[in-house]
């Protein structure tokens, strides 16, 4: 069991979340058992990104879908031995909602005021503080007047509706759900910051000694993934039939389809891992303190299997 | 004056109802000294919490200076087998507390504290804390604790009855010693006839099944008692009696393996059943 | 609120919940038992054992499960061991702490009484310092079983499995109320089944056999 | 290791988050106990409030943090007082069972001497029935402290308010070992400190005094 | 043949080193039964205990029957004041264990325990639980399971002190009954003179501080004893030598409080200190 990867298994791992969608498709249509053929497939839901790192780092996970700052974070702690990110998944589907009623129109008015992120050093939490920055604000820790509460996403829901937050950096499907259930609107959708509207939100990431040991299955599950992509692209009605029924079987209640819909609108589904935003991202995170200076973050790629494949 | 009219206890319990004192009435003269007597359940102890006020009557009435009992006060103290002082308080703290439950002037307290303790010979002892003292100096606490707020009644429920044979003869003498000074009614229960003979004016012997009054005996003799011959008498009289109360509970602890023969409890006036202090 | 319960429990997930959880927690809180009391018993009668682990059991007690996720991972990678082992590591140090105040209660005159009908070693332990500790085990174990349910609940976030804890972090996730409820209601429930149907009775038992009801 | 709890312990942020979490506690904890123990001594000198409230008690103490964690947002916001709610949350229950049970096992006689003494009512409780449930209100706090760690480095998880609770999630988050490492150490190193400073001695002293270490 | 010689006895406590036994030499013979008196604190306990092997003496040795005591065993019964039954196990569980760890094979246990119980009385109630026995009751269920597996030796340490007066002459005419029937050697511990002199073929008395044997007095009376005159002969001798002693530890507890004044412990050969039974 302890960290011996035997061949005729990959474990794979991923969060039912919307961002996460290209995994569940692909799993909900069988194919990464379809490509994989003799070798066996289980998959491991998690809910939060640190027990899917621990699970790689203990070797208990061959392959992960994760955000890019946990997997670039899951690099370099391990000096550069733990994982490679092997392709994209998830590009955009994250905004910065405020109250509907409130007079923010612009970076400025973000003065004062007290804002929410999923979990401290997150990705939406360093786009936030990034964006802060840029726009020539302080958060309390600086020293200045934002005050930023990294929180559960579903408290942040309840907060946003009791008014007692003005804004929340927040991934899909929540900024569907701010907009509808707490009279949210989009102050800043974070693609538009991005060159060609492109970021990564979800990646694929896998464990270096499993891909030492079997990049042919690497290849397999990167191919498999790609194609499902492509399907994707094209298949937008079934996507949206598929999507809740694998949500379900991780326990997850369903969403209500208008709430599906409109989320996916603001996701875009790539195999394209954006080595240039990432790398953006880890100077980004460098700079807050929430990476180690030490490290090359650009190793982290390896994009032999997705370049191999014909990229959607 | 201390009255008891027509009263009837009964205990019920899992196993059932249990009549432990099946009206019983009494009268106890102000400054006098009962003991009270019986084989064990006859409901000794039961009579004495009524009077105490720890428990209610189910009929009949008990009044103490002509006020009905209703809960137990600090006019009518009441000693324990065990000493049942406070073990987070010292000596000294004890015997105050007494005091202060029983509302008598802070201003009092010293001087009260010192003249009993020194009564039973522990204001050496005025600070330490229970566990160091042995059994014996429990109890001259606890004797002490009861006597400082001059309660007009003095009830004692056995009180020397886990101490050995030494310590109990030194704290007879005390007792009386106090008494005598203080002239307070005493009610004493014990097992022991010697005792309740050295002790009483009255000696009252309980029966039991259901508990009620079967001899009430007066003492007639001079302090301190220990002319053997006198004293002998009264005990023996009041042990032909015990025994077949004794015999009684055997028989149903034992059934019908016990046989009561003349030879296997010993009597006689001074070593019979329960002839011993 | 009552709508939202029935909700909750109307889909039949927190059936399933349910018996996935009692399943863990039952094997984890045997564990806990069956390591703890030994283990609280030879600290309460052993010097040398007390001066060593007694201080690492103290400490590790006040250890959250969170701590024991990422240890839980490593040992035992992403499987049901892993899970127990968080109920277990969660339960265990309170088992054994109580266990042995209840040991250091035993009349020493019980076991004076034993020595000298010549009871020595295991038969000392097992047969006279054990059940005579029984009062005080058992709330020992009443306590480890708290414990237990509130580190199973932790334990369960480490993946998906079905559990309650997992039902309550999705539902809470997704800001679904009724499930939310219905799962706590659950293991209130849950909680004070346990306790009148097996702590209570246990105890009463002790009770009953010791006398100690009757003061 | 050594090197890794070194750089974890050497920027400061532990020690500041040592303070933080202290004072939480501290405060919550007090709370608790200022409810926990009255409350643990009607429930066992009163049959009405042992049907009613008891069984609540009972079952509250199944509850895992993670359930009072959107209770208390949705009651507290985004304050302190939401965590220190969580906190007495955790903690209240089992301190005002430990308290009801030390109670009960209070000797009965030293009830009847002091009622026969003149005491009633306040006094009876205040300084008869508490002072002699002493022993047992201790194993109940010495309990009740656990919870509360344990509660509050769950309650810290609310939001990022600088405790140690949060300081173990983010280091976990940025899987940042050697920070989750000093904090684990420090909770043990705390527990151990608070259980030999205060609970040691305390019972200790309480032994003393009752002589019950002799036995 | 019980032999203790030169035995020293120092218990370390916070308070400082006490010296409980200082060079004690005794030899008790086969089927004797011996008494230990004296007064409080004196190591009657802690001399029985050396017996039992419950305590290893500091120095000179303690051998039963040529083997030199290493630890408790099973051919030296123990019975304590307290009934130290196993509140777990009824009477009759209580007394197999007893057998159990004596090694005593299974198919006997029926037999011994119908034996010993009906010897105590107490056969009607073999599925009884502890708690629901009287306090002589408990007791004899110990001596019953102290006896059924048949000791050579039975060591008793104030048995009965905790019991009523009535309850503890029973138990007096029983165990006499017992020791004759069966001979074994007897060591029993009180503090009660009348009852060494009642029971034993010697009584032996303790002084204190340090402990050490004063007196080893043979009681030449035949038994059953019940003729006044002799046991008081007996008692009068050892009570005045007792007395001596008691002072010394009133004294020390009490400090210049204390006087012994002929009229505060009556004395005389039958109602004297600890005189009684
Ligand atoms: N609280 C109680 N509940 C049930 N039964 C009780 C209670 N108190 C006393 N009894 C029963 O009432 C009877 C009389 O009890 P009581 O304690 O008055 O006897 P006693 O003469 O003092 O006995 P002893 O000499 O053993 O102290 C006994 O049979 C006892 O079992
Ligand atoms: N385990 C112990 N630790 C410290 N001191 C002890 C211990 N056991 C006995 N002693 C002391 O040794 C002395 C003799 O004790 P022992 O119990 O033998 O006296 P005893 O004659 O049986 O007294 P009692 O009549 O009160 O039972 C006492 O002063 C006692 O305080
Ligand atoms: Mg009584
Ligand atoms: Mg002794």
């Amino acid at each position: 069991r302890r960290s011996t990867q035997s061949a005729d298994t990959v474990r794979l791992g991923l969060f039912p979340n919307l961002t996460h969608a290209p995994a569940l498709v692909a799993l909900e249509r069988g194919i990464f058992t379809q490509a994989l053929g003799s070798v066996k497939l289980e998959t491991k839901a998690f809910s939060a990104g640190p027990e899917a790192m621990e699970a790689i780092y203990a070797g208990a996970l061959d392959a992960c879908f994760i955000g890019p700052i946990p997997a670039l974070n899951g690099y370099l702690r391990s000096d550069g031995r733990a994982l490679k990110i092997v392709a994209g998944a998830a590009s955009g589907g994250a905004a910065l909602v405020v109250q509907a009623d409130s007079p923010i129109v612009g970076a400025k008015d973000l003065a004062g005021k007290k804002l929410a992120s999923p979990q401290l050093g997150n990705t939406q939490d360093l786009a936030l503080r990034h964006y802060l920055e840029r726009n020539g604000l302080k958060t309390k820790e600086q020293g200045g007047d934002v005050q930023i509460v990294p929180i559960a996403n579903a408290d942040t829901l309840q907060l946003m509706r009791a008014k007692q937050l003005d804004g929340a950096w927040v991934p899909e499907p929540w900024v569907t759900r701010l907009l509808h259930e707490a009279g949210g609107r989009i102050l800043v959708d974070e693609r538009d910051l991005w060159p060609d509207r492109k970021f990564p939100i979800t990646v694929l990431v896998v464990s270096q000694k499993f891909l030492e040991a079997q990049p042919q299955l690497v290849e397999k599950l990167v191919r498999a993934h790609v194609e499902n992509l492509t399907w994707m692209a094209s298949h937008a009605d079934e996507v949206r039939t598929l999507l809740p029924k694998a949500l379900l079987k991780l326990g997850q209640k369903a969403l209500p389809p208008e709430i599906i819909d409109e989320a996916l609108k603001r996701i875009d589904f790539t195999s394209d891992p954006m080595p240039a935003a990432l790398m953006q991202l880890a100077s980004d995170a460098r700079k807050l303190g929430y990476m180690p200076a030490a490290g090359k973050p650009e190793e982290a790629l390896d994009l032999r299997f997705v370049k191999g494949s014909g990229t959607p | 004056m201390i009255r008891i009219s027509q009263v009837s206890k009964h205990f019920i319990s899992r196993t059932g109802s249990h009549h432990a004192l099946d009206s019983v009435s009494l009268d106890i003269a102000d400054g006098q000294f009962v003991c009270l007597v019986g084989p064990s359940g006859c409901g000794k102890s039961t009579l004495l919490n009524l009077i105490a006020g720890l428990e209610m009557p189910d009929s009949g009435s008990v009044t103490v200076f002509d006020t009905p009992v209703t809960a137990p006060g600090p006019d009518r103290s009441v000693m324990f087998q065990d000493s049942a002082l406070f073990p987070w308080l010292s000596v000294r703290k004890n015997v105050e507390f007494g005091l202060e439950l029983a509302n008598v002037p802070r201003s009092e307290w010293q001087g009260r504290v010192e003249t009993f303790l020194k009564k039973v010979h522990l204001w050496r002892f005025r600070d330490a804390y229970v566990h160091e003292l042995s059994g014996g100096m429990r109890q001259r606490v606890a004797l002490a604790r009861s006597l400082a707020p001059d309660p007009r009644v003095l009830l004692m429920d056995e009180p020397f009855a886990s101490l050995d044979a030494q310590t109990r003869d030194v704290l007879h003498v005390e007792l009386q010693e106090i008494w005598r000074a203080t002239q307070k009614t005493v009610v004493f229960v014990t097992h022991n006839v010697r005792e309740a003979v050295r002790l009483g004016d009255r000696v009252i012997m309980l029966a039991t099944r259901p508990g009620r009054i079967k001899h009430d005996v007066k003492i007639d003799l001079a302090r301190p008692r220990e002319s053997e011959g006198d004293v002998a008498y009264y005990v023996g009289r009041i042990m032909k009696e015990l025994k077949v109360e004794v015999d009684k509970v055997m028989r149903e602890e034992m059934g019908d393996a016990w046989q009561p023969t003349p030879g296997d409890l010993p009597s006689g006036p001074t070593g019979g059943v329960g002839g011993g202090i | 609120m009552a709508r939202s319960l029935w909700e909750g429990f109307s889909d039949g997930t927190i059936l399933v919940g349910v018996g996935v959880s009692l399943r863990r927690l039952f094997i984890g809180y045997s564990i806990s038992l069956i390591v703890g009391l030994p283990l609280g018993l030879g600290l309460a009668r052993s010097k040398v054992l007390e001066d060593s682990l007694g201080t690492i059991v103290t400490g590790m007690q006040a250890l959250p499960s969170i701590c024991w996720l990422p240890i839980a991972l490593i040992w035992f990678g992403l499987s049901e061991t892993a899970i127990l082992f968080v109920v277990v590591a969660g339960s265990l140090f309170s088992i054994t702490i109580a266990t042995t105040a209840g040991v250091r209660n035993v009349p020493p005159l019980l076991v004076r009484a034993a020595r000298t009908m010549g009871a020595r070693g295991p038969q000392l332990y097992f047969r006279v310092i054990l059940p005579a500790s029984l009062p005080g085990i058992l709330s020992g174990m009443r306590l480890g079983w708290t414990f237990a349910w509130r580190s199973l609940m932790a334990g369960e976030l480490l993946f998906v499995s079905g559990g309650l804890g997992q039902l309550l972090a999705t539902g809470r996730e997704l800001r679904d109320m009724s499930r939310v409820l219905a799962v706590m209601v659950t293991i209130v429930g849950l909680g004070l089944l346990t306790d009148v149907l097996v702590f209570d009775r246990l105890e009463q038992r002790v009770r009953e056999r010791w006398g100690t009801d009757r003061a």
